[in-house]
C-alpha cells in the first residue's frame, strides 16, 4: 500500500541524517530532539502544536491515546520510516517558517492515521469496512469523526 | 461475560453466509437470514413517522391535494390532479403506486415499475440477458401486463425460507430489495437501473460542471474513450448517493418514450429545461408531458428531484452522501452497521447530524426549521402567483383571447410551473439546496407575474386579484 | 536562529505601554507605539484590492450606478442617485464622505459623522461628559459644522508623535481608530457609538428571537429590570460582532429625526419595515426616506444591512463573528494577533476560513462564488422586475391615473425597493445569509411585479416590457 513503506532504508539513513545536519540547533534549542519519543509534550514543545494539545487533552482518546498511537504507523517499519521523515519535515519546517498555516494533514500522515483508527477499533466497523468496493476506496473515519483527535474545528 | 465472547465471535466474519444470494433473489428474507441486522432495520421502513415536513404517516398517506389546493389547479388535465399523496417508507412503494388512482383510472406504461419493484432480473429474463432491452420491452407494456410479469419472476425464483414477515406486498413482486443495491458476492453497493446508468452516462459526456462528482471530472479528463459507467468509475462515497440516485430523480416516463433522466446538459433546473425544450418525440413533435387543462399550454412535470436539488447543496459539495444522513451508521451489539431503516434524517439526529455537526439537537433542528420555513412560505408566494396567472389566462380567454394572442403568456406559464413544481416535488422542502431552491422559487414568482401582466392577458384581469386580497391578509 | 529566541521573548508580554492612550486619543499613531503590530496591519487598509464582487480599488473608488444603471431609476430623486459608490478600507471613510456628491451637492446632517470618523471624545465635549447629549447635539449641525467640531476635539487633544504616515484623512479629525472599539486600559474590545447602543438595547426589549445572540436570550430570561448594555452583558464573542455592527447596519440618519437603528421589533427586512411603518417624524408625519421622482411614492432606504443579514446566517448562528473572517488571528512569531487589515476575506482564505474548513483554498472560493453568482443573478432579475415596474407606473399616469388610483401601485413599489435595496446595499452579495438573501429578492420580485399588474396600472403598459424583451435573449 505505501510504496514508501517498503523503501530503502537508506533514504531513511540520508533524510535523517540531512535532517539533523540542516537543523541541529533548532531541533536541539526547540526541544525538538523529543519528537523521537512518545510523550505528547513532547509535541506540545512547538507552540504550533498547542492548540491540537490542549484539545487533544481535552479529548475523548485523552485516556487511550497519545499523538503517536493515532500519527504513527502501528508496524516497525513504517513506524521508524514515518518518525524519519516527519521528523526531517518537521524541523525543515520551523527552521525555515515557510508552512502553510493552518496546518494541514500529508496525505501519507492522513494514510497512516487512518490505519490507526482501524488497529484500534477494526473489529467493530468491521462489517462496514468489509462492504469495500475497492482497496484504495476506503470508508474515511474522518469524513465524519472530524473532530475525534483534538476537537471539532468550532 | 458471555456477551463479550458472544460480540467478539459476531464481529469476525460479518459476511458468513447461511444461504445463498443471486442477483435474482429480489426476496429480501433470502438476504436477511445472512445480514440479519440490515434486514431487520430495512423491514421497519414500514413504520409510520411524523416530522414538520417530512415522514411518513397514514394508509392511505396524507393527500398533498387537499393540503395545498393550489396543486389541483397546476395539474388541471393531468393525472396528478386525481391523487397525489405525501411520500411514505420503502416497503410501502409498490402497494401505493398500486393503489394510487393515477394508476386505477388512467393507463400507465410498464415503465412506472423500474422505479417502485425489484425489477432487474424480469428485465434480464425478458430482454434473453440483455437488461437494456428487457427494460425497453418492459417499459412499453401496460403496467398490469408488467407487473404480472414480475410477479413471474417472483414464481421462477421462489425462495424456500421467503416469507413476507409483515411486509405489504405481493408475494412474487417487492418493493426496492437489498439485490438493487447490493452485489451479491461482495456486498458492496451497485447500481442497476437502466435509466440511471444511461442518464449519469449522458450527463459525464456532457460538459456541465459537476465539481461534487469527482469520478465524472476525472473521466472526462481521461479522454471520454468507453462511456462513464458508474459502477466501474465511481467512488464508494459517490456510490453511497448513486444509489439512492437510481429512483429519486427527475423523469420522463410517459407512453410516448422511452423512460429517460434529462441530464445531459446537467443537473440544474433550467439545464433540465433545456433538455426538455430541445427534445423531440419520435414522432416528431416537440417534448411536453400534458396539456394544461385550464390554459392549454403545454407543461412539464417535474418529480422528486433530490437528487439534482443535493447536486447543487454545500452537502454534496463537501462530499456528503444521502446514505450519510438518511443510513447513518448504527451500533448493533459489537458491531456497526448501515441503518437500512431509510427516513428522514430528523428523526435520527443524533446518528445523522451529529457526528458531522457537534452542536445541540435542538440547535440542529431549528436551523432545519429556518431552512424549511423560509422554503416554504416563498413556495406559498409562488402558489399565490401562479393562481393569479391562471386566473388572469382564465379570464383573457374568457374575454375572447385566442391561441396566438396567448402564446407569450403560455410560455411564461411553462416556465413558471416547471420551477414551482421542481421545488414543490422536491422532498426536503429546501433543506438539500436551500439558496438554490430560494433562487428557483424567485424565477417561478417572476415568469408566473410576468404572465400575468404579458400583453394579451393583462386587459381582462378581475379587479381583484389573490395577490391584492392575499396582501391586503398580512 | 535569534529567531527563536526573539519568539519566546515576544510571548511574555505583550501588553508593554510605552505612550499613554486614553479615551480622548483618537490618533492612532499614539497607540501604534504600543501595538505596532496592530497598527501596522490597520494601516494596510489604504491599499488596493480586488475580488469579483468585494475589494476595494480605485480612487475614487468605482461608480456603482455605472456599473448597475437600473440603481439611478431606483434612486431617482434623491441623493444616491447623484453619486453611489463601491466601498473601500476603513482608511478612507472619512474622505469618501466628505467627497460624495451626496454631501457636496446636498445638504447633509452633522450625524453623517457618526460612523465615519472617530467621534466619541466630540460628543462628549459638546454633551459636557453626556455622550448622548452630544450625540445628539452634533445629529443637528449642519454636516460642516460637526466636521470643524471634530477637527477642533483633535486640536485639544494633540499627539506629540502623531503623525499621518501617509494616511489620507486630514489633521485632528480621523476615520476609524483604536479607540472606536478599544477600551485603553485593559485594551478588551467595547462599543462605543450611541445608535448601536440605543438599537441593540431596543432589540434585546422587544420580543424578536434571536438565537444568535445568547447575551440578549439570557438577559430577557432575567427580568429586564437594567436595560441590556451591551458593554457589560455580551459575551466577549459577540462583541467581536458588534463593534462591527456600530456601523455596518441599516438605519436613518436624516434630518427630520435623530439617527437611529430600527431593531426594535428584530433584524429581518419585514421586521425593520414594520418600524418603518409604524414609525411617525416628531411633526407627525407617517415616516420615510425621500420620495421618489419618477413615480412620487414615498420608500424607503435600506444602507448596508451587513449586521442584520449576517444574523439569518448559519455562521451568526454557530457563534462565527465578523472579526473571525474579517480580522482573522494571524502568527506574528510566537504570537497570535487580529490582522487589523480589516478586508474581504477572499483575499485572505487560509486563516479567515480553513481553520474552520479544513478544505483547499479553491473549493472554497468556488462555494462562494457559487452563493454569489446566484444572488447575482437574482439581483438582475429583480432590478428588471423593478424596471418594468417603474415604466409601467409611468405609463399609467402619462395615462392620466391620479394619485388615488395609483396609491396601490405606490404602496407595492414601496415593498418591492425596500426589499431589492436591503440585498443590494449589503455588501457580502448574499454570502452572509445565502437563502435569506434569495427570498427577499423573490420578495421583491413579486411586489415589482404585483405593482405592474395592480389594477390601476395594467392597462397602459407599453406593448414589449423589459422582462419580454429581457426573456427573449436569454
Ligand atoms: C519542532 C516543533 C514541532 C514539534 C516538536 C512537533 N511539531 Fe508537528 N508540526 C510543526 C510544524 C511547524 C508543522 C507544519 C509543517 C508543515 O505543514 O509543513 C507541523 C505539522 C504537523 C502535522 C501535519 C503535517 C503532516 O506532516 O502531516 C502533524 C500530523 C504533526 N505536526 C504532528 C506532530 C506530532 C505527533 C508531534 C509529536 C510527536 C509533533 N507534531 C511535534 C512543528 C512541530
Ligand atoms: C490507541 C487506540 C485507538 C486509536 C488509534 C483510535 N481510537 Fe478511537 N477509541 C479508542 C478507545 C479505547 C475508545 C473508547 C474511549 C472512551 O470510551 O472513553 C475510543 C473511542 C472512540 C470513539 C467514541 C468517542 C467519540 O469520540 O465519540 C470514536 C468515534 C472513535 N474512537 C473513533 C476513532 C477514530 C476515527 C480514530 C482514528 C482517527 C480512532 N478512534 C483512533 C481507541 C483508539
Ligand atoms: C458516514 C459517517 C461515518 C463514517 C464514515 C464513520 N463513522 Fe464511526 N460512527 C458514525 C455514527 C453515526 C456513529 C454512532 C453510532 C451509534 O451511536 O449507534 C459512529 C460510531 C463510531 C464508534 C463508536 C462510538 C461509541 O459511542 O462507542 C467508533 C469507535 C467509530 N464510529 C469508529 C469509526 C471508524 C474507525 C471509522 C472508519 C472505518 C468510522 N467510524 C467511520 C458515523 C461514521
Ligand atoms: C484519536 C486520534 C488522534 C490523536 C490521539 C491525535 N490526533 Fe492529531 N489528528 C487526528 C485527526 C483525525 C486529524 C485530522 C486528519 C484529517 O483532517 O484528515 C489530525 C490532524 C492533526 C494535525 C494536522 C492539523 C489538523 O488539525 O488537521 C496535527 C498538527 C496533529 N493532528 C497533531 C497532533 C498532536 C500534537 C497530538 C497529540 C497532542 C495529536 N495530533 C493526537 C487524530 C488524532
Ligand atoms: C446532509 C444531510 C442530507 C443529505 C446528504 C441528503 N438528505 Fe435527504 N433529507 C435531509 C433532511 C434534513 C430532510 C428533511 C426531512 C424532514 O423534513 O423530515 C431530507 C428529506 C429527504 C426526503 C423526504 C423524507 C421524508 O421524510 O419525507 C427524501 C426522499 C430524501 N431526503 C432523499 C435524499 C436523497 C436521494 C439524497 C441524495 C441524493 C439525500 N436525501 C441527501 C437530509 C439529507
Ligand atoms: C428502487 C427505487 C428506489 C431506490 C433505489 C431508493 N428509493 Fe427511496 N423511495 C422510493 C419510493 C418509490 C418511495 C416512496 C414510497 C411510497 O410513498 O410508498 C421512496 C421513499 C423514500 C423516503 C421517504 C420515507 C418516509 O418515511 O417517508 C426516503 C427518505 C427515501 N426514499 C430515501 C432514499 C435513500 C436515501 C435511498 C438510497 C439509500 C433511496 N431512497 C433509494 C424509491 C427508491
Ligand atoms: C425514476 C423513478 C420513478 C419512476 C419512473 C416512477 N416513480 Fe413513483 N416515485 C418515485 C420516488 C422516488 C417516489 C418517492 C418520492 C415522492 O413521493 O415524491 C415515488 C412516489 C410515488 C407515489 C407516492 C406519492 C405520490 O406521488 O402519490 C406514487 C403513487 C407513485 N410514485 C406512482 C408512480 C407511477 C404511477 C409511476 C409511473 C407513471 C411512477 N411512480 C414512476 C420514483 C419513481
Ligand atoms: C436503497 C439501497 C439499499 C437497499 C435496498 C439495501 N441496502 Fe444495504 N446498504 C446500502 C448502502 C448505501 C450501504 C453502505 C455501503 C457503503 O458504505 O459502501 C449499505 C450497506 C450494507 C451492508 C454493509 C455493512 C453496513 O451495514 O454498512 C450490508 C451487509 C447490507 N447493506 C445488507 C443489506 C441487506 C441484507 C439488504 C436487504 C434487506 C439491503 N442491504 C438493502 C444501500 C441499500
Ligand atoms: C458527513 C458530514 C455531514 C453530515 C452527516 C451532515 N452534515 Fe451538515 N454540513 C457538513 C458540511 C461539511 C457542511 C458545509 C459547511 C462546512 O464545511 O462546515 C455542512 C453544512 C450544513 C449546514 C449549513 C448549510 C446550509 O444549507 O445552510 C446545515 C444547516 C447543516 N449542515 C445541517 C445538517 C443536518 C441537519 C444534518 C443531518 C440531517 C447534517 N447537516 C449532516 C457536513 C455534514
Ligand atoms: C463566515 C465568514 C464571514 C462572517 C462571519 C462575516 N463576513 Fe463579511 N464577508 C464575508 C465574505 C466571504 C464576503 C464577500 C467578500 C467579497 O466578495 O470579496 C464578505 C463581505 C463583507 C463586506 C464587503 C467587503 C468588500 O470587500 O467589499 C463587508 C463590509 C462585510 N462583509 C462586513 C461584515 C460584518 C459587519 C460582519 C458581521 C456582522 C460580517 N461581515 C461577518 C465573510 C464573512
Ligand atoms: C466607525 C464605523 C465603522 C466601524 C466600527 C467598522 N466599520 Fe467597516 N467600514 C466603515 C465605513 C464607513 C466603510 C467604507 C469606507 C469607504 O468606503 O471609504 C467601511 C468599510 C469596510 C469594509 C470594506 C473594506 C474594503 O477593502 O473594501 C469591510 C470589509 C468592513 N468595513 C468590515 C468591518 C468589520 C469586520 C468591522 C468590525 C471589526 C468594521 N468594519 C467596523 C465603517 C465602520
Ligand atoms: C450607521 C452608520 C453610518 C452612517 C450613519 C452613515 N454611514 Fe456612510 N457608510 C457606513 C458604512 C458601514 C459604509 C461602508 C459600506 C458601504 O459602502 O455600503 C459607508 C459608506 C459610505 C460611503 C462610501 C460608499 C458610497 O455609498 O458611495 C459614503 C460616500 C458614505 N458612506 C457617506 C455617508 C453620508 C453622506 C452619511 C450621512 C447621510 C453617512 N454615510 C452616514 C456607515 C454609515
Ligand atoms: C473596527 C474595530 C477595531 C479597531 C478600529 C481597532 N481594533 Fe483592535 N481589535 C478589534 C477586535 C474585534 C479585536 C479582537 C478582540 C477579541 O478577540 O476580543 C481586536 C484586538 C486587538 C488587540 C488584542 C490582541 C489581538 O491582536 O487580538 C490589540 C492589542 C488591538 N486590537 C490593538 C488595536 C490598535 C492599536 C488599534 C488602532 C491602530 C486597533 N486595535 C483598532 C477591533 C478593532
Ligand atoms: C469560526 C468558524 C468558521 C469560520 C471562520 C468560517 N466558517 Fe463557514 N461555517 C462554519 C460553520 C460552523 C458552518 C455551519 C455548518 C457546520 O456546522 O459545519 C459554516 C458553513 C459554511 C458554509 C455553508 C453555509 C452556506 O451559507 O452555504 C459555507 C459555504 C462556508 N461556511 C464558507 C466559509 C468561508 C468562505 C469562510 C471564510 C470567509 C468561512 N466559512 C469561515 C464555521 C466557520
Ligand atoms: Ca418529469
Ligand atoms: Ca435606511
Amino acid at each position: 500500500m505505501h510504496p514508501l513503506r517498503s523503501g530503502s532504508a537508506v533514504a531513511v539513513a540520508v533524510l535523517l541524517g540531512a535532517a539533523l545536519g540542516l537543523g541541529f540547533f533548532t531541533l536541539f534549542h526547540a526541544e525538538g530532539l523529543s519528537y523521537l519519543s512518545d510523550d505528547p509534550r513532547a509535541c506540545a514543545n512547538c507552540h504550533v502544536m498547542n492548540e491540537v494539545f490542549e484539545g487533544w487533552q481535552k479529548g475523548p482518546h485523552h485516556a487511550v491515546a497519545t499523538c503517536n498511537d493515532c500519527h504513527v504507523p502501528h508496524d516497525f517499519l513504517g513506524k521508524w520510516l514515518s518518525k524519519g521523515l516527519n521528523g526531517f519535515h518537521h524541523s525543515k519546517a520551523f527552521t525555515l517558517q515557510d508552512f502553510h498555516e493552518p496546518i494541514q494533514i500529508t496525505r501519507r500522515n492522513a494514510e497512516a492515521l487512518q490505519g490507526s483508527c482501524l488497529h484500534c477499533h477494526g473489529e467493530f466497523v468491521h462489517e462496514v469496512v468489509a462492504a469495500q468496493r475497492a482497496a484504495d476506496d476506503p470508508v474515511r473515519c474522518v469524513h465524519c469523526h472530524r473532530g475525534v483527535g483534538h476537537g471539532a474545528a468550532e | 461475560l458471555v456477551n463479550i465472547q458472544e460480540r467478539k465471535a459476531e464481529a469476525r466474519d460479518p459476511y458468513l453466509k447461511l444461504v445463498r444470494v443471486g442477483d435474482d433473489t429480489t426476496d429480501p428474507t433470502a438476504w436477511g437470514v445472512n445480514w440479519p441486522r440490515q434486514y431487520d432495520s430495512y423491514r421497519r421502513t414500514v413504520d409510520t413517522t411524523y416530522t414538520r415536513y417530512g415522514g411518513s404517516d397514514g394508509t392511505p398517506a396524507r393527500s398533498r391535494l387537499e393540503a395545498d389546493p393550489w396543486l389541483v389547479r397546476m395539474f388541471a388535465g393531468y393525472a396528478f390532479a386525481l391523487d397525489f399523496r405525501e411520500r411514505r417508507g420503502h416497503a410501502y412503494m409498490l402497494d401505493d403506486q398500486r393503489q394510487t388512482r393515477r394508476i386505477t383510472e388512467r393507463p400507465q406504461p410498464g415503465a412506472c415499475l423500474h422505479c417502485h419493484a425489484s425489477v432487474i432480473p424480469t428485465y434480464r429474463r425478458l430482454g434473453d440477458g440483455d437488461v437494456r432491452a428487457g427494460f425497453e420491452a418492459l417499459s412499453r407494456m401496460s403496467y398490469g401486463d408488467a407487473y404480472a410479469e414480475v410477479v413471474e419472476t417472483g414464481s421462477l425464483n421462489p425462495v424456500p425460507e421467503g416469507d413476507t414477515q409483515g411486509f405489504a406486498h405481493e408475494p412474487g413482486a417487492h418493493p426496492v430489495s437489498c439485490v438493487d443495491c447490493h452485489d451479491p458476492q461482495t456486498m458492496a453497493v451497485r447500481v442497476s437501473r437502466p435509466g440511471f446508468l444511461a442518464g449519469i452516462a449522458a450527463l459525464a459526456a456532457g460538459d456541465a460542471p459537476v465539481p461534487h462528482l469527482a469520478s465524472i471530472e476525472r473521466w472526462r479528463r481521461g479522454g471520454r474513450d468507453a462511456p462513464y459507467d458508474a459502477n466501474a468509475d465511481a467512488s464508494r462515497q459517490e456510490m453511497r448517493s448513486f444509489v439512492c440516485g437510481q429512483c429519486h430523480v427527475e423523469y420522463y416516463c410517459g407512453p410516448k418514450t422511452t423512460l429517460f433522466y434529462p441530464w445531459s446538459q446537467g443537473l440544474r433546473v433550467e439545464q433540465i429545461e433545456a433538455v426538455y425544450e430541445e427534445t423531440r418525440f419520435p414522432d416528431g413533435e416537440p417534448f411536453y408531458d400534458w396539456q394544461h387543462g385550464e390554459t392549454g399550454a403545454r407543461v412539464f412535470k417535474a418529480q422528486h428531484p433530490e437528487f439534482e436539488t443535493w447536486s447543487q447543496g454545500v452537502h454534496a459539495r463537501a462530499g456528503v452522501a444521502c446514505a450519510d444522513c438518511h443510513m447513518p451508521y448504527v451500533r448493533e451489539g459489537a458491531l456497526k452497521v448501515s441503518d437500512h431503516w431509510v427516513r428522514s434524517p430528523l428523526l435520527n439526529v443524533a446518528r445523522a447530524c451529529q457526528p458531522c455537526h457537534p452542536v445541540a439537537e435542538a440547535e440542529l433542528q431549528a436551523r432545519v426549521a429556518a431552512i424549511q420555513d423560509r422554503t416554504h412560505a416563498l413556495m406559498d408566494r409562488s402558489a399565490a402567483a401562479l393562481v393569479d396567472m391562471l386566473d388572469a389566462i382564465a379570464a383573457a380567454k374568457a374575454a375572447g383571447a385566442g391561441d396566438a394572442a396567448l402564446a407569450p403568456a403560455l410560455a411564461l406559464q411553462r416556465k413558471a410551473q416547471w420551477r414551482l413544481d421542481f421545488v414543490n416535488a422536491e422532498n426536503s422542502m429546501g433543506f438539500h439546496a436551500d439558496q438554490e431552491s430560494a433562487r428557483i422559487l424567485g424565477e417561478a414568482i417572476d415568469y408566473a407575474r410576468q404572465a400575468v401582466s404579458a400583453n394579451q392577458t393583462r386587459a381582462a384581469i378581475p379587479p381583484a386579484s389573490n395577490a391584492e386580497k392575499q396582501n391586503a391578509e398580512r
